[in-house]
């Protein structure tokens, strides 16, 4: 790339950003017009790397240079159509074979996720010893704390009741008071998290500010 | 009856390719692996397709917009010059993505504007902790405390105050805040499966009319 | 045990595998004796969520003021993990463009995965071709913004601050570009319900939303909202795992430690 | 054959409605905004002069019923059985309005209205208490105070009857209520609807109330005594809140269509569910403000119609006046009554339940209200263009009504005539119990919570407190940016471990060694992590190793190629499928990647890597925790090769324990992070100003947020303790 196009493209960012940085004084036509432009070059590049990165290389070149090897693309192909269709909207309803196709992807891969990527290896992670013996006085307390929080955090989420039996009433009690230190625990991870996402969006706007204080007088010289 | 066949159909489709997927995570079976990956290339196709109708979708309320002049069309204007811009140079050049025209837009406008609308978030989060972290009873003390320690326990200035505050804000890290993080993420797993399972058991249909 | 074990390892399926499956096994029977228990009468209580019970103020306010109700379907999609956000935020939607036709609020939702768009489209023709005098009202809109997330959030900000909208829902997949729409929200004084799973997510929500849908809550709509025996028992099912887990921690852990 | 003007479907004579698309046919093209009276297209929803709501909430259907069971043809307007029967039941009922006077003020309806009081309550129609009623009627309805209302009650937006009726209409209406009782009973049968007739309400009453307009002496007689129970224009303006109440005026038509019998649905669930579910007191008297409360609103709204046709100021008077519109509307509760019986006790059982004690009168009135109302009016025949609906009469649209506008859909240019009326109510009837019982939720939901204003404020920014933050953010950011070396602490970098085993990996390479590198962020992120990865990428080189990269994201591939990627390295490009793609990629290298970033095609032989395991370390560059988690269950639990990550420091708690377990070889957090990296690679090197500047401006962007914390607290506490008392 030229440095003409760079030193053009330089510019163009400095002002776009700030365009966006307008709006900490109130929103204004500025800002609005570099937020318009973002969502349109984002929707172009995303129909560029789809039909780049996926549709051409997955279907389309498959199915036009080696239409025999490839037979099967022929459904994802049917499929696709019959999604198209839907832009027409009396065949709306032709759409729901690829959106059905398309769920029960979605469903079994979120199912399988949950099961295998959250529940499974959360569980066994949370099986932590309590034993000093094992890692010292620290570690123990500490662990015993995460083993409490993960369980009182999770029984925080309790739906549904019991009668106004006795047993009942001494299970709403007890409950009560687990679903309150699961509220603490919770609350401790909200304060960690926000605090520990504080340093990276001061770092982006850090670079931000860094960007317009040492690229521009680049530029100038 | 043609809408009543569609929709078993529908629901069929879901149910089968749904198990489909979902056999391969309880077992390694490599007709099975291979029959899923089918599958995901296929939804990645059906994705791509999408892409391309909601592509439309965001054109067409635009120019809505615009045709009905309504508050803001100029905006809009600009919206879809840039979208057509984008994507009238990337179909121009058969390098697509990789083209120096799309490089340079994604480089000097996309990036930007990008990053630095993201950069807003400092300010907001700003203005979060503001009204955040109001002590209104032992619940907003609490969480008022771990925000704090962790906040300078992560720079230089913190440990100039107090030389322990890193090695607390670890701790914190550590226990606490893990364990009440897999609270919520083993309840959301739980919520998960549940959903998961009543569309596959076809009680849920959300895509069948 | 070890035999059986090795069976199944023979045929390529692990001991986790095995307990996961029997898991997800166990739930089917659960479901089926809670659902039917409720519909031979039982009743299931369940605690109070007042995120849902706040819906239907802000929609009669829209109502009455004639202002949009703004909802938000996140940044998922139907074919990745975080499908299953992506469906709670439709079944609420659901409800929510049912209640907004019935009563003529206007409704836009948004969406950001361009696969969720047309169960979008469907979900709120359904609504408004369930509405008696359907000519007469106006469909909910529901409409793509942009398949990137900071985009996305880029054009809810646009929403809430050019469309004065009286209410802000939200519920779905979200990221950290959620903090975009959420502070936008209260400059603008709209109120906001809220429903995000992430952890990472979850303090902004805290920090934004008039009322919020904590993680797992928001899975829970089905059986607030639109009440069905099997939509009850589901959560049942549900809080019956999670007292499994807990004994499964507790078990794991003396284990661990004896 | 009518052809669409908006989509050209060819519909069937008579059709209202366009079937293919809903576009009004034949109606005319304009709809005249009832509250500026300027003309706009039919298909705008809001006026474009004064913003008001032109589309009707629920207007008499038309055609919901039929079609979805016939496609392709739209049905005439009126289903056959239906008119007959209505027809047959309003032989008994004149249409055609005799009005004896004043036409042209008095819109058809309206006159057709008079008629058919007229007929039948001539005889009982002047009584001579009428003229008393008829002044004191304007007279009351404005004097109403505000203060007079029951908080709960002006919270619900609902129209206090029972104080109205008590303290006003016990003087005034006493006498009429007898009357009007025996009215009622006077009345003949035919006209009367069989539950009307068991409720012995007198319907004549009801009517009379809507039009205290002095124009029809005849109706001034009657009308005098209810109006001035029931004063219209408070009610009104209060109006906003109750949006069913609001929109009940619309019903007189369904309601009329209702009596005369064509609908049974109507005419059987008014007796049997209104008054046994849904006001069982009313029977014992007790009760009576909770029916009549629907009543009047319903009342009020139409008598300020009426009103201001025949009398100007009194319209001006009043301070919300009704807008106009309301006539030809279903209200949304009417429905609800006819589809499902709940919908009274839900809505009304608790502001019912509060006012006084209902006279004997008034119970006399509730019980006649809804029904009575329903074949009294009888409005409904196309308004010509051009004529005026009594709704456009000039109304305030200011105040407290202004709320109404949105809640109120006008019907501007159809007033549907009586037939379909009776399809409306018929539709009303089997109107799903569904849609039904969401409404009276929604409207039980709204006015029950008093929590917010009703209404929303338009987003306005909000001044001060968020502008100082930002102010004070930028300034903390900008001072060590611009003046170094000022923050006490400095730059020194807490000491990382796990940026420490990262350098160890790279360092440990070998000579030549094949390095995976993925961009898993998105450009909004790109300032905090390019500089980390730079450096990481940097040491790389200096190793010579060969990059391989690739990307999770769509938009990594381009943060790379802006790194000067796609020259020096390998740029495999995006790999879609997230975590799917990545469990592929673990399982087979070939076959994942078709395309490079230029389109070429991959071909893994010449790079040497036929699966994960021919590389040597593999570094994820991450935004999100997701990322992570992918690269290290589906590929760290397949292969051997070390995984590292850089990630925004946002997501390190979550990221972490993946070090913890050793399933991550390598961390870096971010700037401060790679900050850390850098130091352990090479501790001597200084620290160029830019990251020393950048470090401090954290550190004192840190400390501002904290102060803001302090200073909310400040604020929040310092108005509870002392807020109060100023």
């Amino acid at each position: 790339m030229s440095d003409v196009s760079n030193l053009i493209g330089i510019w163009v960012s400095a002002l776009l950003t700030v365009m966006v940085l307008s709006y900490l004084l109130g929103d204004n036509p500025l800002y609005r017009l570099a937020e318009h432009l973002f969502v349109g070059t984002a929707v172009g590049y995303a129909v560029l790397v789809a039909y780049y990165s996926l549709l051409r290389p997955r279907l389309i070149l498959p199915l036009l240079q080696a239409p025999l090897e490839n037979w099967t693309l022929v459904v994802p192909l049917l499929l696709a159509l019959l999604l198209l269709a839907r832009l027409n909207h009396s065949w709306r309803g032709a759409g729901m074979a690829p959106l059905a196709f398309l769920l029960g992807v979605g469903v079994a891969l979120a199912l399988g996720g949950a099961l295998f990527g959250s529940l499974l290896p959360q569980v066994e992670g949370t099986m932590l010893s309590v034993n000093p013996a094992d890692g010292g006085w620290g570690v123990a307390v500490g662990n015993l704390v995460l083993v409490i929080g993960t369980v009182s955090a999770l029984a925080y989420f309790y739906f549904t009741g019991q009668g106004d039996t006795g047993w009942g009433r001494l299970r709403a009690g007890f409950l009560k008071a687990w679903r309150g230190l699961g509220k603490w625990f919770i609350m401790v991870t909200f304060g960690a998290i926000f605090a520990s996402t504080v340093m990276a969006r001061l770092s982006l706007l850090i670079g931000r500010l860094q960007f317009l204080i040492t690229e521009i007088p680049k530029t100038l010289r | 009856m043609k809408v009543k066949f569609g929709r078993s159909l529908a629901i069929a489709i879901t149910i089968g390719t749904g198990l489909l997927v979902l056999a391969n995570f309880f077992v390694r079976n490599e007709f099975l692996r291979r029959v899923q990956q089918t599958l995901l290339d296929w939804a990645l196709i059906l994705a791509a397709v999408a892409l391309l109708l909601g592509a439309v979708n965001v054109v067409a309320t635009h120019l809505r917009k615009i045709r009905g002049r309504r508050p803001g069309w100029v905006y809009s204007l600009f919206l879809l010059a840039a979208l057509g811009t984008v994507v009238l140079l990337g179909f121009l050049d058969p390098r697509g993505v990789a083209s120096p025209a799309v490089s340079w837009v994604f480089l000097y406008v996309h990036v930007p504007l990008q990053a630095t609308i993201f950069a807003l978030t400092a300010f907001f989060i700003a203005s979060a902790a503001y009204r955040a972290f109001r002590v209104r009873s032992v619940d907003s003390f609490i969480m008022l405390v771990a925000g704090i320690i962790v906040l300078l326990g992560q720079v230089p200035l913190g440990q100039a105050i107090w030389d322990r505050i890193a090695a607390a804000k670890d701790w914190i890290l550590a226990y606490p805040s893990t364990g009440g993080a897999r609270g919520i993420i083993l309840g959301v797993a739980l919520g998960t499966i549940l959903t998961g399972l009543r569309v596959l058991l076809g009680i849920d249909r959300p895509h069948v009319k | 045990m070890d035999s059986i074990l090795e069976l199944l390892g023979n045929s390529g399926i692990t001991a986790t595998q095995a307990l996961m499956f029997i898991l997800l096994l166990l739930v089917l029977p659960l479901l089926a004796l809670f659902a039917s228990q409720l519909h031979a009468g039982k009743r299931i209580p369940l605690r109070p969520i007042r995120a849902f019970e706040r819906l239907g103020t802000f929609i009669g306010q829209s109502a009455e003021t004639g202002q949009p109700v703004h909802m938000s379907l996140g940044v998922g999609g139907i074919v990745d993990p975080s499908t299953a956000e992506s469906l709670a935020g439709l079944a609420l939607m659901e409800h929510v463009a049912t209640e907004a036709t019935a009563c003529g609020a206007p409704l836009t939702v948004t969406v950001s995965d361009p696969t969720l768009l047309p169960l979008a489209q469907d979900t709120s023709r359904r609504a408004w071709e369930t509405h008696p005098y359907q000519y007469q009202v106006q469909e909910p809109e529901a409409r793509m913004i942009a398949p990137d997330a900071t985009a996305y959030a880029a054009g809810v900000m646009d929403i809430l601050l050019g469309e004065r909208v009286a209410a802000n829902i939200m519920v779905g997949r979200f990221g950290p570009e959620y903090l975009l729409m959420g502070e936008t929200g209260v400059k603008c004084r709209v109120p906001q319900v809220v429903g995000a799973a992430d952890p990472q997510v979850l303090p902004f929500v805290h920090a934004t939303a008039d009322d919020m849908l904590l993680g797992e809550e928001m899975f829970a709509v089905g059986a607030y909202l639109r009440p069905r025996p099997v939509h009850i028992a589901s959560l049942r099912v549900q809080d019956w795992l999670r007292v499994f887990l807990i004994l499964t921690i507790v078990l794991g852990v003396l284990l661990r430690s004896l | 054959m009518i052809y669409c003007p908006n989509c050209g479907t060819a519909n069937r004579d008579g059709s209202s409605f366009c079937n293919q698309c809903g576009q009004r046919l034949g109606g005319g093209s304009k709809a005249t905004c009832p509250f500026c009276g300027a003309e706009n297209p039919i298909e705008n929803i809001f006026c474009d002069a004064c913003g008001a709501k032109l589309a009707p909430l629920v207007t008499p259907g038309v055609e919901e019923k039929e079609k979805p069971s016939l496609k392709g043809l739209s049905l005439p307007t009126k289903p056959a059985g239906d008119e007959e029967e209505v027809r047959d039941s309003e032989a008994a009922v004149p249409q055609e309005p005799s009005a004896p006077e004043g036409e042209e003020e008095i819109p058809d309806w309206l006159a057709r209205l008079r008629a058919s009081l007229g007929d039948s309550s001539e005889p009982v129609g002047e009584p001579p208490e009428t003229e008393e009623f008829a002044a004191e009627v304007p007279g009351e309805g404005a004097e109403l105070p505000e203060e007079e209302l029951p908080d709960w009650l002006q919270e619900l937006g609902v129209p206090p009857v029972g104080e109205v009726g008590e303290e006003q209409l016990a003087p005034a209406a006493e006498e009429f209520a007898a009357e009007s009782l025996d009215e009622g009973a006077e009345l003949p049968e035919e006209e009367l609807p069989d539950w009307l007739q068991e409720l012995g309400v007198p319907p004549v009453g009801e009517a009379g109330e809507e039009q205290p307009a002095p124009a029809a002496e005849e109706f001034a007689a009657e009308v005098p005594g209810e109006g001035a129970e029931l004063p219209q224009e408070e009610f009104l303006a209060e109006a906003p809140l109750g949006e069913p109440l609001a929109e009940a005026p619309a019903e007189p038509e369904a309601e009329e269509v209702a009596p005369p019998a064509a609908t049974p649905a109507l005419a059987e669930q008014p007796e049997a569910e209104t008054p046994a579910e849904g006001i069982p007191a009313l029977s014992e008297g007790e009760r009576p403000a909770p029916e009549a409360e629907p009543l009047a609103a319903w009342l009020q709204e139409e008598g300020p119609v009426i009103l201001e046709l025949s009398e100007e100021e009194m319209a001006e008077e009043g301070e919300g006046a009704p807008p106009a519109v309301m006539g030809p509307e279903v209200p949304a509760w009417l429905e609800t009554l006819a589809s499902g019986a709940a919908v009274l006790p839900e809505e009304l059982g608790p502001v019912l339940a509060t006012p006084g004690k209902p006279t004997p009168e008034e119970v006399g009135l509730e019980r006649a209200a809804i029904p009575s109302w329903l074949e009294v009016l009888r409005p409904g025949r196309k308004r010509e263009e051009g004529e005026e609906a009594p709704a456009e009469e000039p109304v305030e649209t200011e105040g407290v009504l202004e709320g109404v506008r949105g809640a109120l859909r006008l019907v501007p240019d159809i007033d549907p005539g009586p037939d379909q009326f009776v399809r409306a109510v018929s539709a009303a009837a089997t109107v799903t119990p569904a849609h039904a019982e969401t409404l009276t939720q929604v409207l039980a939901r709204s006015t029950a919570s008093s929590v917010r204003p009703r209404t929303v404020p338009v987003p306005r920014r909000e001044r001060g407190l968020p502008w100082l933050a930002f102010l004070l953010l930028l300034a903390a950011v900008l001072i060590p940016l611009l003046a170094p070396g000022l923050v006490p602490g400095g730059a020194t970098v807490p000491s990382a471990l796990s940026a420490k085993a990262f350098a160890t990996q790279v360092q440990n390479l070998p000579p030549g060694a094949k390095v995976l590198i993925s961009f898993d962020y998105d450009p909004s992120v790109s300032t905090e992590l390019d500089w980390p990865v730079r450096e990481v990428v940097k040491d790389l080189q200096a190793k010579g190793a060969t990059l391989l990269v690739m990307s999770t994201t769509p938009t990594g591939p381009g943060l790379a190629a802006r790194m000067g990627l796609a020259d020096t390295a390998t740029l495999l490009g995006y790999l879609p499928g997230q975590e799917m793609g990545l469990q592929r990629l673990a399982t087979s290298f070939s076959g994942a990647f078709l395309a490079d970033y230029k389109g070429a095609r991959v071909d893994e032989a010449a790079l040497g890597v036929q699966s994960l395991e021919d590389v040597a370390l593999i570094i994820t560059a991450a935004s999100s925790q997701d990322a992570v988690r992918w690269w290290v269950e589906q590929v760290g639990s397949r292969v051997n090769t070390p995984i590292c990550a850089i990630v925004s420091g946002a997501i390190e708690p979550s990221v972490r324990p993946y070090y913890s377990s050793r399933q991550l070889a390598g961390l870096v957090s971010g700037w401060v992070g790679g900050l850390a990296y850098r130091q352990a690679v090479s501790p001597d090197a200084p620290l160029e100003a830019q990251s020393k500047a950048a470090i401090e401006a954290q550190s004192l962007g840190h400390l501002a947020i904290v102060v803001l914390i302090v200073l909310g607290n400040l604020a929040y506490w310092g108005k509870r303790l002392f807020g109060g008392r100023s």
